[in-house]
C-alpha cells in the first residue's frame, strides 16, 4: 500500500487508542509495537515494520509523542546491529535476533577497533580460525562501548592472512556469555571508564553466526559504520523527546536508558560545554576582559556557523542530495570548537581552571571539560583521518601513496 | 532556509555563466591598468541582460523586488569572479542608503536611475584620521552645507552623487545623518587613492561648501547608520565567501596537477590538510554570510549579532585562504602572472572595509549576550 | 651567555639521573594516591645526595651560592621527571620571598633549615575572590594578626611554615606584604584541595586570628611583590618547558613505532609536520625561559619583560605539547595507564597558576615598550 | 704557519699601515688584498688565502674596519661561486675564475630551481648534451637573482635520464654572454621583480667548464646551498660594517654593493618588519587597544624567543658543536613571526591597511610588507620543505614513501 500522512495518522492513532496504556509493562507492550510493526514502521512487513518511507518518520515520532507512548528499544549499538542484521544477515539469523534487540532483552556492542588498528580499521589482526563447525577467535578488541552488559557483539576478525587485508576479514556475531571472552574496563585520563577492553582467548562462534561470507567483513563493517555516522547525533533525541507523562512503564524505560546511555554521560563535556560559556563568562565579569572577549567571540562565531552548516547540510537531503562525507567537517569543526571552548573555559577560570571536584567551578563540570575535550579529535576518527577524507573525497584530492596493498601476512604491522 | 530554492540556484547559474563570459581575469588585468576601473559595457549587462540591477529593490523603484538573499547570491557570485565594477558602492550601499533612509520622494527620485545604472552612487564615509577599526565620524552638516574630506571612498572616480556620512551641526543629539551631495558641485574635488586591490577604486573626496540634502526626514533616521553598517558588513562578507571558494578550487586545481618528487602534491597530507581545513573554515564563513543574508530578508532582530559574526568569520576564512592558496602555488604563487594575488588583495582591502575581525568580535559579545538573554 | 658551562651541563646531568632513579612514572603514580603527595627519601637525597636544596641561596644559609641560571636547569629537569615534591613551593617560591624580602635575622633563622629540607615553607597568596588572572588581594594584617583564607596554597598539607601575602592594615599606602606564620598556630586549619594534577598538592587555608610576623623592614619592602611573582613566573617557566620536552620526546618515540596502513606513523606528514612545529615551539619558549632565567641572574633591567615572555611562552609551548602529545598517541593517549595525562594535567595547572598567557602578554606591552624606548 | 691573534694584528696592521689608502683604485685594491692573500685569509694560500682558521676571521675583519679599509667583492651570490670552485673546481677553473670574482669584475648568479623543480630541486629537467667540445644546454631555470647583470651562471642540469635523478645531474659553468641564454625578469605580486627566468635555447657550454664529472651535480650542489644556507644572515653585514670613512674607493665600493643588493631590498619587508610595530601602535594608538595588545605581545615573545634561539644555536656552534638542520627552525620561526607581524600590522592600520604608495601609511611601507610576507614561507625551501627537514634531521622521524627512486625518464613529472 502507499501511505500517506493522513493514513499513517489514521491508523497510528487508532492503534494507540486502542492499546497504549502508560502502566503497561514495557516487554509487553514492545512485542505489541512489534507484532503491529510500529515500532520500525521504515523496515519491511516481514521483519516487524510497514515499508515505510523514512519522510513518513517524523509523523509517527509526533503521533507517538502526543499521546507520550514509548516505542521500541532504540538506544546504543542495537539498532547498528539491528539494522546491519537486516542488510547482511539471513533470515535465521533475523529471526533469532531482530525481535530481542526491539524489546530490549537483549544488548549489543561493536567489537572493531583494536590496539593496532585504530585509524586503520582493516588492519585488525584479531584471528578467526574455522575449526569444525565452529570459528574460534583469537584477539584483543578495544574502545568497546557497553561490552560489560552486553549479550552478543558485532566482530570483525581475520580469517585469511594471505590476501590484501581489506578482503580477509569476515564478520560474526560473537556470543558475550561463554570462557573465552573477558571484558576490562578501560580508564580513562578524566576519570570515567565509558569503554572497554575485550579479550578473546579461543572464543567460539558458531559457523551460523557469521554473517555474509567469509571476506565480506569490511563491505559490512561500512554498513554499520554508516548507520552509526547517521544516527550519531541521534542518541540523544529520544531520551530528551518526552517526560511530562506519568506511568510506570516510563520507570521501566528511564532504567534501560539510563544504563545505556551511562558511558556517554560525560560526551557533552568532550564537546566543550560551549552553552555553558557566556554565563560563566558574565557570572565571574570576564566577559569585561577584552582578551576574553576576542576568544568567547571566536568560539561563538564557530559554534554558530558549525550549527548553520549543519542546517545546512540537512536542508540539502532533504531536497534529495544524498549523504555524503560532509559529515567529516562536522566532526572536524566539533574538533575545532571544543578545544576552542577548552581554552575559553581555562580563560574565565584562571587560576580555579586547576581545581576539580565537587569545590570547584560549576561542580567539578569545568574541570571535566578540559580533561574530557583531548578525545573528541580522536574518537570515531581523528581529525587526521577526517581531514584525509574531506581532502580526498570532497575536494577529489589524490590519496598517499599505499603500503598495504599486499598479502596482509606481509604488511608492516605494529 | 537554509536551503537555497530552485529560483535562487538558477539565479546563480546565471550570475556565474555571464561573468565566466563578460569578466575574464585577462579582461580585469587590462581594467586594473585604465582610469575608470571596470568595463561599462558588461556593467551595463548586469542591468540590460542580468536584470540585476536592484535585485532587492521594491519593483515601484525598478528593482527586482526579491530579496537579500537574492542580493547576496548576486555578490557571492561577483566576489567568486573578482568582477570590477561599482555594483557594490552604487547598487547596494547606496541604495541601501536610500531604501533605509531615505524619504519615498528620494528614493522616487533616486533608485529607479541607480537601479538602471544610470547613475552611480557612492557613500562618503572615512574621515581621515579615527579610522582604525570602523569610521569615527567627527564632521558636521551646517546650513545645509559640507566641508570636510572623505577617504576610502568607492569608486569615487565615477560617482555622480555622493552620500555623505556626517552629523547635523543643529541637532543637540547629533547622531550620524546622511545627505546627498552632487559630484558636479564646484566644492567637490576627487583624488584618487592608490589601493592594493586595483580591481576595486578608492578615492578621497574633499568637500568645500559643498550644498547637501538631507537624506530621510529630520526625526526618523536613528539607528540607520548602524544598520547600514551592518547591512555593508554583510554584503561584503557575501562577497568575499565567493573569492574565498575560488581560491579553494584554483589550489586543489593546482596541487592536484603539480608534480613534486615523483608525485602530486595533492597525495601529500601538508597540502591535503591544509585545503581541507581550508574548506571547513569557507563554509563556515558561508553559512555565517548566508545566515546574515537571511536574517536581514527575514528582518529577524537577531540579525546585529549575526552582521558581526559573517563580517568576522568572512575576513578569516578570505585571509586564511589567500595565505593558503600563496602557499600552495608555491613560488608561482607570489608572481604578477600568477592570478592568485589578485584574489588576496582584494581580501586584505576588504578585511578591513567595514571593521577588522578584531572589531566585530567584540561588538559580537554585546549583541549575542542580548540575544542569549532572550 | 647562551650557552650553558660545563659545569652547568653536568649539573643537569647529575640531577636529571637522579630523578630518573628516583622518581620514576610508577613512583609517581603511586605517591598521586598517597596523602603527602611526595617521597621524603628521595626528597631528602636531593639535599644530602645532590646537595640542590638551595642552588641559588648564598652559602651563609647553607646553600650553593649558584645563580638563578644553575636552579632553571634543576627545575627543568624536574618538570621533565614530573617530579612530585614540595621544593618548587618551598626551596623556591618561599626561599625566593625570604630572600628578596626577609631581614638578615629572617634569612638567618629560615633559609638553612628549607636549604636543608628540615623545614618546609610555602606561599599562601590566593584568596577566594578575585583571582580569574593573578592574586587580586584585599586581606590585610592587622595588629600582627591574621583572618582570611588563602587558596592554591602548594603543599600547605605538609608546610611547617606558611608565608602569607597580605596587606598592611596600618599602612595608609598599603602596600602588599609578606608575613610569616607557623602552621601549629591554633588559628590555622588547612584542607586539601582536589586539583585536577595530582602531582602538585595544592590547600585551602583559614587563618583565624593567627598571630605572624611582618617578613622584611617595615619601609623596605616595596615592589617585592612584584618581583616574587615574576621570580615565581620565571621558575615555573623553567619547570613547564622541561615538561613540554618529555612530551615532545614521548611523542616522536611513540610515533617512530607506531604502524597504521603498513606504515609508521612517523612517516605522515600530518604527524611529522606537528613534531616538527612542536619543537620549534618549545625551542622557542625554552629560550625565553632561559633568557628569564639569565636576566634574574645578572639582576638585568629588562628582566621584567622577559619574565612575562617567558611564562606566556611556556604556557602555549606546554599546552601544546600536551594536546598535541595525546593526538599522536591517538586513542591510547587518552588513557589512564598511558603516562601523556599526567604530564597534560601538570601543564593545565602550570598555565594558570600566576598568570595565563593573555595576562602576561598584557602586562609584556607596558613592560616592552619602557625597554624599547630605551 | 700556526696564526695567533697577535700574529693576525701585528702582519695586516703593516700591511694595511703600507698599503692601505681610501682614494686608491678600487680594483687596483683589491688586486694587492688578493695578491697578498687578506682578501681571502682562510683560503689556501695556493689560492689567494692564508689558510688562517675561521675563528681569526673576525680578528681581520676588526682591523680592516678600524682603518675603514675595503675588502674583497663578497656580496651576491659570488663568494658561493667561489666556495664551489675552490671545494671542486680544478686548478685551471679557479684560476680563470676566482680573481675576478674577488675583484668584482666578473658577476656570477646560480640557476639551479626551475618551473617543475622548485621544492625538489633535483628533479631539474634542464638537458645538458654532450656534442663534440661543448655541453648543448636546453631548458628553463627560474627564481635567478642578478640573472640580468650575472656574467656566469653556476648551472645544474640533466646529462642521463636512465639512471636515478640524483644521479644523472651534473655541474657546469654557464657564460651569459652567448645567444643561447635570453634572461627574463620575473614580475612578483608585490611589483618587485627581483628574480629571472632563464632560458637555454641551444646553449653551449665548453667541457672545460664542467665542474667535477658527470653524475656529480647534485653532491656539488649541496656544497652550494650549504654555504648558501650558512651565509644567508651575512648579506647585509659587510654593507653595514662601516660608513664613517671618506674616499673616492668607498663611493665606487657603494655603487658596486646598490646593484647587487638591489634584488634584496624588499627582504626585510618580506620578514614583517617587526622593528617598527610599537613605535607604530604607538603613534596611532593602538598601543592601547586590548584586543591589538595581545597580538603585538604574541609577535614579540616569538620574535624575541626566536632570536635567542639563534643566539643560542650560535653559542653551539662556538663551543665546538657542528651547525646542523636547526637553520629549518630558524626560517619556520621567521615565516610565524613575519605572519604574525603581517596581521599586527593590518590591526594597527584598520582600513588604511587597503592603501599604498606614497600617500598611505609609511609611505607605502606597510602595504609592501603586507604584500611581501607570503614569499617568506616559500622561497629558499617552503614551511613545508623545512618541516620535513626538521622532523627527520633534528628529530629522526622517518621518510615518506620515495616514489622518485627509479630512472628518472619513468618517474612522473610536470
Amino acid at each position: 500500500m502507499e501511505w500517506t500522512e493522513a493514513s499513517v495518522r489514521n491508523e497510528l492513532r487508532s492503534f494507540l487508542e486502542a492499546n497504549w496504556d502508560p502502566n503497561s509493562d514495557l516487554l509487553d507492550w514492545r512485542n505489541k509495537l512489534i507484532d503491529a510493526g510500529w515500532g520500525m514502521p521504515s523496515w519491511p512487513e516481514r521483519w516487524y515494520g510497514r515499508d515505510m518511507p523514512q519522510s513518513l518518520l517524523s509523523v509517527v515520532a509526533e503521533e507517538f509523542a502526543s499521546v507520550g507512548a514509548v516505542t521500541v528499544a532504540r538506544t546504543g549499538i542495537r539498532l547498528l546491529a539491528a539494522e546491519t542484521l537486516l542488510a547482511h544477515g539471513n533470515d535465521a539469523q533475523r529471526e533469532r535476533y531482530l525481535r530481542k534487540i526491539l524489546t530490549g532483552e537483549e544488548t549489543w556492542c561493536q567489537l572493531f577497533s583494536e590496539p593496532g588498528s585504530g585509524s586503520d580499521l582493516a588492519g585488525s589482526t584479531t584471528r578467526a580460525d574455522l575449526v569444525g563447525d565452529h570459528w574460534i577467535i583469537n584477539g584483543q578488541k578495544v574502545w568497546t562501548t557497553s561490552a560489560h552488559h552486553a549479550d552478543f557483539g558485532l566482530l570483525l576478525a581475520r580469517h585469511d592472512w594471505d590476501i590484501p587485508k581489506h578482503q580477509g576479514l569476515s564478520y560474526f556475531i560473537l556470543n558475550f556469555h561463554q570462557a573465552g571472552v573477558e571484558v576490562h574496563p578501560l580508564r580513562q585520563m578524566n576519570g570515567h571508564a565509558s569503554f572497554n577492553q575485550v579479550f578473546f582467548n579461543d572464543a567460539k562462534v558458531p559457523r551460523n553466526d557469521q554473517i555474509g561470507s567469509s571476506g565480506d567483513g569490511w563491505q559490512i563493517a561500512m554498513t554499520t559504520l554508516m548507520h552509526e555516522r547517521r544516527n550519531a547525533g541521534n542518541i540523544f533525541v529520544e531520551a530528551r523527546r518526552r517526560g511530562d507523562f506519568e506511568g510506570l512503564i516510563y520507570e521501566h524505560e528511564a532504567e534501560e536508558t539510563k544504563v545505556v546511555l551511562a558511558p556517554y554521560t560525560w560526551y557533552p563535556l568532550r564537546a566543550g560545554r560551549v552553552d555553558i560559556v557566556l554565563p560563566r563568562a558574565s557570572d565571574t565579569g570576564a566577559i569585561n576582559n577584552p582578551a576574553a572577549r576576542q576568544e568567547i567571540a571566536k568560539l561563538m562565531i564557530m559554534s554558530r556557523c558549525a550549527e548553520w552548516t549543519a542546517l545546512r547540510a540537512r536542508a540539502a537531503q532533504q531536497q534529495g542530495q544524498p549523504q555524503g562525507p560532509e559529515g567529516s567537517l562536522g566532526k572536524l569543526a566539533g574538533s575545532n570548537i571544543a578545544r576552542q571552548a577548552a581554552k575559553v573555559h581555562t580563560l574565565i577560570s584562571g587560576v580555579d581552571a586547576m581545581a576539580c571536584g565537587n569545590d570547584s567551578p560549576e561542580s567539578g563540570i569545568i574541570a571535566e571539560i578540559l580533561l574530557s575535550v583531548p578525545a573528541i579529535s580522536i574518537a570515531g576518527g581523528t581529525d587526521e583521518i577526517q581531514r584525509n577524507i574531506i581532502s580526498e573525497r570532497v575536494l577529489g584530492m589524490q590519496k598517499e601513496p599505499r603500503m598495504d596493498t599486499g598479502p596482509f601476512k606481509d604488511v608492516r604491522k605494529n | 532556509m537554509f536551503a537555497f530554492t530552485d529560483e535562487q540556484l538558477q539565479l546563480r547559474e546565471s550570475v556565474r555563466r555571464y561573468l565566466i563570459d563578460h569578466a575574464t581575469v585577462s579582461r580585469t588585468r587590462e581594467l586594473m591598468d585604465e582610469s575608470a576601473g571596470f568595463d561599462r559595457l558588461s556593467f551595463q549587462g548586469l542591468f540590460n541582460e542580468l536584470g540585476i540591477g536592484g535585485v532587492h529593490i521594491p519593483e515601484e523603484y525598478g528593482g527586482a523586488g526579491l530579496s537579500y538573499v537574492e542580493l547576496s547570491i548576486v555578490l557571492e557570485e561577483m566576489g567568486r569572479a573578482l568582477y570590477p565594477s561599482p555594483y557594490l558602492s552604487s547598487n547596494v550601499f547606496a541604495a541601501n542608503a536610500l531604501l533605509l533612509i531615505g524619504t519615498s520622494e528620494q528614493k522616487a527620485e533616486w533608485l529607479p536611475s541607480i537601479t538602471s545604472g544610470e547613475r552611480l552612487a557612492t557613500v562618503a564615509l572615512y574621515e581621515e584620521s579615527n579610522r582604525s577599526i570602523v569610521a569615527n565620524i567627527e564632521q558636521s552638516v551646517t546650513d545645509q552645507s559640507f566641508t570636510g574630506t572623505k577617504s576610502f571612498v568607492l569608486d569615487a572616480n565615477v560617482a555622480d552623487v555622493f552620500i555623505v556620512v556626517a552629523r547635523d551641526g543643529f541637532d543637540p543629539v547629533n547622531p550620524l545623518r546622511f545627505w546627498l551631495a552632487h559630484s558636479n558641485d564646484s566644492g567637490i574635488q576627487t583624488i584618487a587613492m592608490e589601493s592594493i586591490d586595483s580591481t576595486r577604486r578608492i578615492g578621497r573626496v574633499s568637500f568645500e561648501n559643498v550644498k547637501v540634502e538631507r537624506l530621510g526626514d529630520r526625526n526618523q533616521d536613528h539607528g540607520g547608520f548602524g544598520k547600514f553598517i551592518d547591512f555593508a558588513s554583510v554584503a561584503l562578507a557575501n562577497e568575499m565567501v565567493g573569492g574565498a571558494q575560488w581560491l579553494l578550487e584554483s589550489s586543489v586545481e593546482y596541487a592536484n596537477h603539480r608534480v613534486q618528487f615523483g608525485r602530486s602534491i595533492s597525495s601529500m597530507q601538508a597540502i591535503k590538510h591544509k585545503c581541507a581545513d581550508l574548506l571547513l573554515e569557507i563554509e563556515l564563513a558561508k553559512s555565517g554570510a548566508y545566515r546574515a543574508a537571511q536574517a536581514i530578508a527575514a528582518a529577524d532582530s537577531a540579525f546585529p549579532a549575526y552582521a558581526s559574526i559573517a563580517k568576522a568569520a568572512a575576513n578569516d576564512a578570505y585571509m586564511q585562504a589567500a595565505a593558503d592558496a600563496i602557499q600552495i602555488h608555491g613560488g608561482i604563487g607570489f608572481t604578477w602572472d600568477n592570478d592568485t594575488h589578485l584574489w588576496f588583495k582584494r581580501a586584505k582591502s576588504s578585511q578591513v572595509l567595514f571593521g577588522t575581525s578584531e572589531f566585530h568580535r567584540d561588538q559580537l559579545l554585546d549583541r549575542i549576550a542580548v540575544l542569549e538573554a532572550d
